[in-house]
């Protein structure tokens, strides 16, 4: 019963994820769609995790471990490198 | 299912209706600081009570512990990256919402 | 039917179709940001797949460099990209004509039903070379399969491997002069944040290093694990001095390479087989081989990263 | 069929879509894009296929060689980033030179 549970909210979370793709897509600044992906990096954690207890394969916790440690570099590497120094208005970018 | 498993349940569904706000506040929200705000707050309150959840079904102190691990890393990541993300932002004169 | 099983397809289904659909946006969106950030969340349900795959080792690897590196990489080259080119030209630009793009799609529908075709009459159900692994396993000297092929049955694999990333050292110091990089002071948070991370960063790099000869997790992981920390120190402002760039770094970096040929002629001399270790000394030959390739890895990884070569003379 | 055919599947369309976007779009970025997502469904392939062995472990092999494929994927990667800075540096478009002149 309880696993039901896991994989049910597992599948929920995917949705979620989903649903948040279309943020990425519309933007409208940089820094809204490297968010969104940002966001990604924690639901997959809660995911991996689920998977964890669901499938009792302890392991899984060491990839959510490092998930949670390496999400950060992207976003790091975006605000220190790719954001672009001109000014962006909200509506400038499709 | 025994009575943890029923407060698994309940924390497991809570975490999941966090980050369903996280979500909506990703897509209804009209900013970038407000979605931000949405985003780093709703979230990691849900993989906190997902994380809770799970604790309560962990097969040793040690699993407890890396699950709880887990959970400080992603808040400390997300509250800084946050803070990078938002500051860069008002550098570069993006509007706030008012 | 049992209600996990619907829920199991019903998360293959959705993950599947998510990740068809996320390439096909991340090749045709016009903002080539888009295309990168598509990219990266294409990365992260990956790992979900290895993991629905039953492949921990790989999603391993995939959530170190996918989520990490390759997003960096990315990142950094588009900003610089951004210095160079002028930003008028369309980054839709097709290669050839109409004609020629719908002569290529009709190609590659043949392509795919025949791909599609050749997947689906392959028996459903094969023990492929698993008994062969299983049955050595106990003279491989590691517990885990993946680590004993990678490391033991199929060692020339790895040992090609870290000459492959050597040489793709070699080729971006080759080049010369690139494009100026666009930098930032770092600030206090984020100053902080690597400070307190960095060490984390190491400990989990050793854990997974640790492990890897039981469960999940070596070399390759331990070392994506270790290069994004040092993607993370470059990213901070750090730079290696004039003296770590000489003779330590170009030590890091072939010392994996340089250990598995020494090895692999020992064990020509002596096995008459090439990196067949003699069964005492199994587990200690690959504990050996994966902490140097660790760090070869690793060093590699950054200094990919930080692409140029390290000699100020060579700048010019 | 089951979960492991749906996945070979996947990993032969995502093959074929990287193809046609290496062959059809001139920017070099987009180039290296096509040629990861090739890459990551052809290792989606290779593993789908090492789990046909029932409830058993998959086979150890394919693995292996995956993990190997993906690190030697992303050194690549960075060296054809390298060489399209490069090639934009010394042209000033990120195309290759020759065609796409209009």
């Amino acid at each position: 019963m309880i696993q039901a549970l896991y994989f049910a909210l597992a599948l929920f979370l995917l949705l979620n994820l989903c649903a948040g793709l279309w943020r990425i897509l519309r933007g409208p600044t940089t820094a809204d769609r490297m968010l969104a992906a940002q966001l990604f990096g924690t639901t997959v954690v809660a995911m991996l995790l689920l998977l964890a207890q669901a499938s009792g394969n302890p392991v899984l916790r060491d990839v959510a471990l490092v998930f949670a440690l390496l999400a950060a570099v992207t976003a790091v590497a975006f605000v220190q490198r790719a954001w672009p120094e001109e000014k962006e208005s909200e509506h400038d970018l499709n | 299912m025994t009575l943890t498993d029923y407060a698994t349940a309940c924390l497991l569904i809570l975490g999941g209706i966090f980050f369903l706000a996280g979500t909506v506040g990703l897509l209804r929200f009209p900013d970038v600081y407000t979605r931000l705000h949405a985003l780093t707050k709703a979230d990691n309150v849900g993989l906190g009570f997902i994380m809770a959840g799970l604790v309560l079904q962990a097969e040793s102190w040690l699993a407890a512990g890396k699950l709880l691990l887990i959970w400080l890393l992603v808040l400390f990541a997300s509250a800084s990256v946050s803070y990078l993300i938002a500051r860069r932002a008002l550098n570069k004169g993006i509007r706030i919402w008012m | 039917m049992d209600v996990i099983v619907v829920l199991e397809w019903a998360f293959d289904a959705v993950l599947g179709l998510g990740l068809l659909w996320l390439a096909w946006r991340t090749l045709n969106s016009p903002d080539l940001f888009k295309a990168i950030v598509l990219f990266i969340s294409f990365g992260l349900l990956m790992a979900l797949a290895w993991v629905r795959l039953n492949a921990p080792d790989i999603a391993l690897a995939e959530a170190a460099i996918g989520a990490g590196l390759t997003g960096a990489l990315l990142l950094a080259a588009l900003a610089r990209l951004r210095t160079t080119t002028d930003n008028t030209m369309p980054a839709q630009l097709p290669a050839g004509s109409w004609f020629q793009r719908g002569l290529l799609i009709v190609l590659l529908s043949g392509s795919a039903a025949g791909l599609g075709y050749a997947v689906w009459i392959l028996p459903s159900h094969t023990s492929g070379l698993s008994m062969a692994v299983t049955a050595n396993l106990d003279v491989s000297g590691a517990r885990n399969p993946v680590t004993a092929v990678l490391l033991n049955f199929r060692g020339y694999d790895t040992m090609l491997e870290m000459i492959v990333l050597l040489l793709a050292v070699l080729g971006i110091w080759s080049l010369g002069g690139l494009p100026p990089r666009p930098e930032r002071p770092a600030v206090a948070v984020l100053d902080t944040f690597s400070r307190f991370l960095i060490p984390v960063f190491i400990l989990a790099a050793a854990y997974l290093l640790w492990v890897g000869a039981d469960a999940p997790g070596g070399a390759f992981q331990a070392g994506s694990v270790l290069g994004a920390a040092g993607v993370l120190l470059l990213l901070s402002g750090w730079r290696p001095g004039v003296r770590l760039m000489q003779w330590p770094l170009r030590l890091a970096l072939t010392i994996g390479a340089i250990t598995f040929i020494i090895l692999g002629v020992l064990t020509l001399l002596y096995e008459q087989q090439l990196l067949a270790y003699p069964v005492a000394q199994a587990g200690r030959m690959i504990i050996l081989l994966e902490s140097l390739a660790t760090v070869s890895i690793a060093v590699t990884l950054a200094i990919l990263f930080l692409g140029e070569s390290p000699d100020p003379e060579e700048k010019k | 069929m089951s979960h492991a055919f749906a996945y070979a599947l996947v990993g032969a369309g995502l093959f074929l879509l990287g193809l046609y976007a290496l062959v059809a779009y001139a920017h070099l970025l987009r180039k290296i894009l096509a040629l990861n997502i090739m890459g990551s469904g052809v290792f989606l392939v290779l593993v789908a296929l090492a789990k046909r062995t029932g409830d058993a472990e998959p086979d150890p092999v394919p693995h292996a060689m995956v993990i190997t494929g993906i690190v030697v994927a992303v050194s690549a990667t960075a060296l054809a980033l390298a060489l399209m800075l490069k090639v934009s540096g010394k042209t000033g478009q990120a195309v290759l030179p020759g065609r796409h002149q209009d």
